[in-house]
């Protein structure tokens, strides 16, 4: 079936949010897969700002410019996207906005909700109408609409959706799904919920655009579950806050966006040095310092693969998709506390915010590693030592107060295996050593990027995070077309897999970089870990996501 | 009651120091050692954290759990970990520079969460391992290394600003004094809520201003009948320190208020976070809100 | 002339410093060549310290841990480092702490100083006796003591001098130098230099070790010059505080260590942004976090290149001795204006604490290039912009208050021409162009590093900033063994300037990196820059420099 | 005297703004502008900076010189520019959370040096743009999507915070008052040293308790008699707003103290440094020393 694209447009505080979900949560529960994106502004009210859906029965993973239907809830969302319809493609809008003629559905949605009493009912005025022109289940609207509102406005909500439904026509003939159950969701909720799943019990933090709905999220759970969210002063507490959780026993995460990344830097090394297992997001925003806050780049990779002064072992992991946050989320809860160090989740913005249909987590694909040590604590000649010297550098970990007579001392400066300072060089070359080689056991856990596309490619996109749907989508697009493409999607990053990245670009004549940022930052590492040089590069840093269509223009012009 | 109990305090040593002799640290690391034998805690009940300074090394000097982290940072990892884990008695051991200069924003906010820590600020009104930089506590024409004409910032008050921060217990002691140092430390780790004592230390080396000798000659105790639960007066009583009346000390401020884990019924009632049993499948109800 | 090697130990507090800094003066200002560097532990009283003090009249541009003379403190002294004597080799202390015997000079030090009635003096003492061994000046000697001590101490220590120089007997028969005037100076006290010269009116910084004397030097300016010293209460506000001294319209600088600068690097990125002058002198102690405070180590390199989310233009320059250090900063200043960008020295405790003989400094050499704009303010039509765009992407800057009626605006969000928030996309990118081609034009003023040695190498040691003076001496030794060597010494070291590496990396067999780090830093840059892969490292991270035999240790081993 | 005059203020018109209908930026913004008019001063004598939040895109919307920074950092660009250039009129426009939270560091250290500023506090008690979650002047019990429970942390008082920290001019007044908010703001900008303006400001959107109506209910203006020199007097005062009597408004506390500038006689007496030449030659005499 095709991929039909919605985008619902208007200003801030007008209730868009409210809309998409809604038709959102419809399509899923009527059996669609869908992805959807925001497009928003730094101000809560005023500026234009849009969503885009896109649905279909088979598998949706990236959003598209090519509009079916443009929901206008003013004039300018009509101005700005309209030249983006395709053929055949309308507009559903107040009767104020455009008047009827061919490709616009002109209701009077206003005037619904005047009669409804209140002009927020408009959004669910305009659900009605959408449900009906899609054939869609009322009764399922109506549960809808139950579940999203509360107390007085649910009696006006009920009547609106039923307004908009008798003032529509149907008019679009979609093939049904399967009713299948799938769960709708975003990156950053993915990322919650894998905090959830993954045993954390503290999450300290301080808001930062996009990545405070980690926070909420985390916060709205904190009467159903263990968890404890406590809001720092700053980001530099908030880490700080983090590790001393971590130190003292329990599971405990960070999450902020690049530029409070930057405050953390600091206690990132603390981290190493202490051997202090700890989990930070940090989901992307377009920089160099505030930049464009609400907005989507990958341009923190670079930075946070050498983050901190001196040197420290540390994994990092881009997340691709929701599933992908959730899993590697609660991947990276187990690592760093089998490894003692500093795990960073890099999402980004698109992938924060876009909802898609996906797979239920499976919870028993999720285990809770402690690699907790056990001590005697009969055993009174016996010394806890913090960063006793083991084969693989690992030390042995107790949580402190747990064993009668033992003591737990951890120490930024450089220490012997009982924590506490020296000097001397030989013990400082053995602790780095200690430290340093954990990077060899990463290496041997990292998972390699997803190939996707022919199986002897001429031309190699390599990306990674959140463009893994933007990338799939334009290998589809431009195999279709008869070329030979596939594409190389990093996960987990730093230590960087080089097997299959060595296998592909052995085959491909035409190396290419997607990446959004301006200098290439994975294209960098990529060359000083391996010496293998990208042939071409598509960089976009305009705080928007790449589309299919512009990767498959690119190689359509510039790959001959 | 300030009988020193060898069989108590040794149990704290720990490795040999390297401050300088005649530092005031000297009187507080035995004060405290002295304080947790007579209140019956052992090592692996107390939590010591600190962040980078002379001060900051007392955790290194004594045998219980310590957090030693990053310069200013001494109390962000403290509230972390009694939030992890209430059952820690955790004390926080850092400088006047770590406490109020790189760490100014951390008191501030934590002493506004009340939490149930007692924090004890080597206060020797100097930057002692860095080699004598003004610290925030530098009175006003000392002149240092880099301060060359002498402070001109007003005094950070530690007793004024940790009252209106919201500290709940607020006291002022001296490092060469034994007898008055032991029981305001015990008092401050009793005390349930934010504790601050301003520990008043020699730094023999680079203050030559506040010595041991000005101490004893400025150094005086709130009258008898100075009430702790009075704000305001105990407020007029800190700012005697910037009037030039000298350098009062005792308890100025106590009063009993709900702490921060007392504010939060899961941690208040339940058991310690460290304590729970951690499982996947507690988020399978989670899951089902986004079907 | 051999070089003697002297090394002078003691515990933090007795007065090493002072011993040290009279030998040291008494040296250059009889014209030799010298060069001394500081080994000490993080305390105030106590420890083990020592001075190593190398002099000849040749150049002398390394330390070195062959000791002809031990100047013993203490006993410690004696144990620690006796075993480093060269044949010959002798001691000079206490007749406590040795009796007389072959190779011991032992004295009444104490005895001495009891006479003068002050402990004290006991350095004094060493200094007389130290003077007369070598058949120095004592007239010049007593010139240094009245410089040095002030008040009623400076009589004892005229007495203690005295009973020095009578109580030993003159031993070393020197050649002597010709009497050439050169300064004595350090790291610090050369950027300090560099920043007065330079026209540095701002100082703003936050005590660190061992960036501290910078501060410190500086703030003993004050009187004498236009410069203000203000301490800040935390890093974050030390840069902040220079980037509004800078945009007010003066010269301004800070300087930190590593841990410092962690917390300065969300600011870095301001300055970029901003396009906002910015000078940062981080001069480099082991990390990670408090790591080892008074020791050295380069490894901030790899974090410095890319430190602060986002993407920004900024130039990174290594120093390899205090002449460098000098005239780099006066440059760096002069860049950080004309791009209107963060220039990042890179300095280390082992160059900061060095004291070196060097040719005195040339002033006529050093200009002040302001690349201020003028603006008419009789042109009321005009309105000035900020971030005007210009082809190679610098805008004029004027300097705020100065014309009137026009105001300058700067803005850490992404912006327009004028200062003000911005959310398109097309400005977006405009901006990132104007501000990271920059980089293209960095890379025509880059500085190509020092080549030293055979025209043709087999091996080429590959090093930056403060090695340069043991590599060039490793390579001195390797050539005089008849192995055809060369070192290549990065001073520029972002963007890297290739063409010398390309150059001699094609003809050397070998290639070997030299670096204090773990993580072969300048190595990895190499093969991101130029696909160029290094054969063999030298990593030496135990908080010592590394020293010239080690090096030739290495080469003799593992070039076969 | 708060007569507008549109000749006078059009010269600060800048950017339309971004910020809500019905906002109460909007009431602060036309009172600047109006204050900065009827002080007869011109848009290149000024220098605003602030950092991120609603409150601090107050520089985007008023056409002076503006150093629109990072969050939280509204203070030290102001020090460092005061320093370069004394002559520049400072003024610092930033939200609670920015100057309290983020930049609790900065504003403590700031008053500490009294610098010639004056500090205009958007107090919404919220963090309004990242959408409403507590800022340390939340009142207790405020329920946001992060403090879930309510807030529990003791609301940080700005005005006896200021008034301890060491600023010498310390007032409230409100956004929805431009009578009062005026003449308040026109005082701080002629205040000599640190003046810190709490003014409350309602964010529509994200704060349901404190609105305009709360605002007016609550809000009483300081008695006739109050002593704004006396320093425990002004805290009593301040301190009514956490004892439940309500938000008093006006100059709690106002006196002369050397400024920052005032005690460094460098800048006092000469010009301000960006005047000074530049010449690598006035460097010969420092090398002079290390022969
Ligand atoms: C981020 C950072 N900045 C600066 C330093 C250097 N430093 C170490 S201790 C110290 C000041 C110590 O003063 P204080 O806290 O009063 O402790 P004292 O040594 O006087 O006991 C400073 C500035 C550091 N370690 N880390
Ligand atoms: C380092 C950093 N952390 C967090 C943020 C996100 N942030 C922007 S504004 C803001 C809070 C604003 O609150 P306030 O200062 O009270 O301003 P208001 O919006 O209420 O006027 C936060 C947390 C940021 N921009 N930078
Ligand atoms: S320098 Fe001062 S504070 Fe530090 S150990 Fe010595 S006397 Fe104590
Ligand atoms: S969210 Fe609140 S503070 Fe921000 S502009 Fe709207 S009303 Fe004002
Ligand atoms: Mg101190
Ligand atoms: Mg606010």
């Amino acid at each position: 079936m095709k991929k039909y694209n919605l985008l619902i447009g208007g200003s801030a505080g007008q209730g868009m949010d409210t809309l998409a979900h809604n038709i959102e949560k419809i399509l899923q529960r009527t059996g669609y897969h869908l992805f959807s994106n925001k497009d928003y502004e730094s101000r809560v009210r005023g500026g234009h700002n849009f969503t885009q859906i896109r649905f279909s029965i088979e598998p949706v993973g990236s959003h598209s410019n090519e509009i079916d239907l443009i929901i206008a809830l003013n004039d300018e969302t009509v101005e700005v996207h309209r030249e983006k319809l395709v053929e055949g493609g309308a507009i559903l809008c107040d009767e104020k906005i455009l008047s009827l003629e061919e490709g616009v559905f002109s209701l009077p949605i206003v005037a619904g909700a005047k009669e409804v009493g209140d002009v927020r009912t408009q959004t669910t005025i305009a659900f009605g109408a959408f449900v009906k022109l899609f054939n869609l289940d009322f009764e399922l609207a109506k549960t809808i609409i139950n579940d999203v509102f509360k107390g007085e406005i649910l009696a006006k909500n009920q009547k609106a959706l039923e307004i908009g439904y008798n003032m529509a026509v149907s008019h679009y003939e979609l093939e049904k799904p399967e009713a299948e159950t799938r769960m709708l969701i975003n990156g950053n909720q993915a990322i919650g919920l894998g905090a959830l799943a993954g045993g954390v019990t503290f999450y300290g933090a301080y808001p930062m655009t996009p990545s405070t709905s980690i926070m909420t999220y985390l916060a709205s759970k904190q009467g159903e579950s263990d968890i404890v969210v406590e809001q720092a002063e700053d980001e530099i507490a908030a880490i700080n806050m983090v590790l001393g959780a971590s130190y003292a026993g329990v599971r405990a995460m960070t999450g902020t966006s690049g530029g409070g990344f930057s405050l953390m830097v600091e206690t990132l090394g603390l981290s190493g040095i202490a051997e202090l297992p700890l989990v930070v997001v940090n989901v992307q925003r377009p920089g160099p310092a505030t930049g464009l806050p609400t907005r989507t780049e990958q341009s923190d990779l670079s930075f946070i693969l050498t983050a901190s002064h001196g040197e420290i072992p540390r994994m990092v992991l881009a997340v691709r998709n929701p599933e992908d946050a959730f899993y590697q989320t609660t991947r990276a809860l187990n690592i760093a506390e089998e490894y003692q160090i500093p795990v960073i989740i890099l999402s980004d913005q698109y992938l924060a915010d876009a909802n898609q249909t996906i797979e239920p987590f499976d919870l028993s694909k999720v285990t809770i590693d402690r690699h907790l040590a056990t001590f005697d604590p009969n055993d009174t000649e016996r010394i806890y030592n913090r960063y006793e010297f083991t084969e693989n550098g690992i030390s042995p970990r107790i949580i402190p107060g747990k064993v009668k007579g033992q003591v737990v001392f951890i120490d930024s400066d450089e220490h012997d295996e009982s924590g506490h300072i020296i000097e001397d060089a030989e013990t400082r070359i053995k602790m780095m050593d200690k430290r340093m080689k954990k990077l060899n056991l990463l290496k041997e856990i990292v998972i390699e990027p997803e190939y996707y596309g022919v199986e002897t490619p001429d031309i190699l996109l390599v990306g990674w995070g959140s463009t893994q749907g933007n990338i799939k989508e334009a290998v589809d697009l431009l195999n279709s077309e008869g070329k030979k493409v596939g594409g190389l999607i990093f996960g987990d990053i730093y230590p960087l897999p080089t097997k299959l990245l060595e296998q592909y670009t052995g085959i491909a004549k035409t190396v290419i970089n997607v990446e959004q940022n301006y200098t290439g930052q994975l294209a960098k590492l990529i060359r000083q870990e391996t010496g293998v040089t990208i042939d071409k590069s598509i960089l976009k840093f305009d705080g928007r996501q790449i589309l299919p269509m512009e990767i498959v223009d690119f190689v359509r012009r510039e790959v001959l | 009651m300030t009988n020193l109990n060898p069989i108590n305090t040794k149990q704290f040593d720990s490795v040999k120091n390297a401050w300088c002799p005649g530092c005031g640290n000297h009187g507080i690391l035995a004060a405290l050692k002295q304080a947790l034998a007579e209140l019956g805690l052992e090592p692996h009940e107390i939590l010591i954290t600190s962040g980078i300074g002379q001060a900051a090394k007392t955790p290194q000097y004594i045998r219980t759990n310590g957090f030693n982290g990053l310069h200013g940072r001494a109390l962000p990892p403290a509230l972390g970990a009694h939030i992890a884990n209430k059952d820690l008695k955790i004390c926080i051991t850092s400088g006047d520079g770590d406490t109020f200069g790189e760490g100014g924003n951390h008191a501030l906010h934590n002493m506004r969460r009340n939490i149930d820590v007692a924090h004890f600020v080597h206060d020797n009104q100097i930057y002692g391992l860095t080699k004598g930089q003004a610290s925030p506590t530098t009175f006003p024409g000392h002149v240092t290394s880099v301060q060359t004409e002498g402070v001109i910032n007003q005094t950070l008050n530690p007793i004024a600003f940790a009252i209106v921060s919201g500290a709940t217990f607020v006291a002022r002691t001296f490092s060469g004094d034994r007898e008055h140092l032991v029981p305001i430390i015990k008092a401050a780790i009793q005390h349930k809520g934010y504790a601050l004592v301003d520990i008043m230390q020699p730094c023999v080396i680079f203050n030559k201003e506040n010595t041991y000798q000005w101490y004893r000659e400025n150094l005086y105790q709130l009258p008898e009948d100075h009430d702790p639960t009075n704000k305001i007066e105990a407020l007029s009583r800190a700012f005697e320190y910037e009037e030039g009346k000298g350098v009062p000390m005792g308890i100025f401020y106590q009063v009993e208020k709900p702490t921060f884990i007392d504010q939060i019924p899961k941690l208040r009632d339940g058991k310690p976070l460290v304590d729970l049993e951690l499982n996947p499948m507690k988020a399978e109800k989670f899951i089902k809100e986004f079907l």
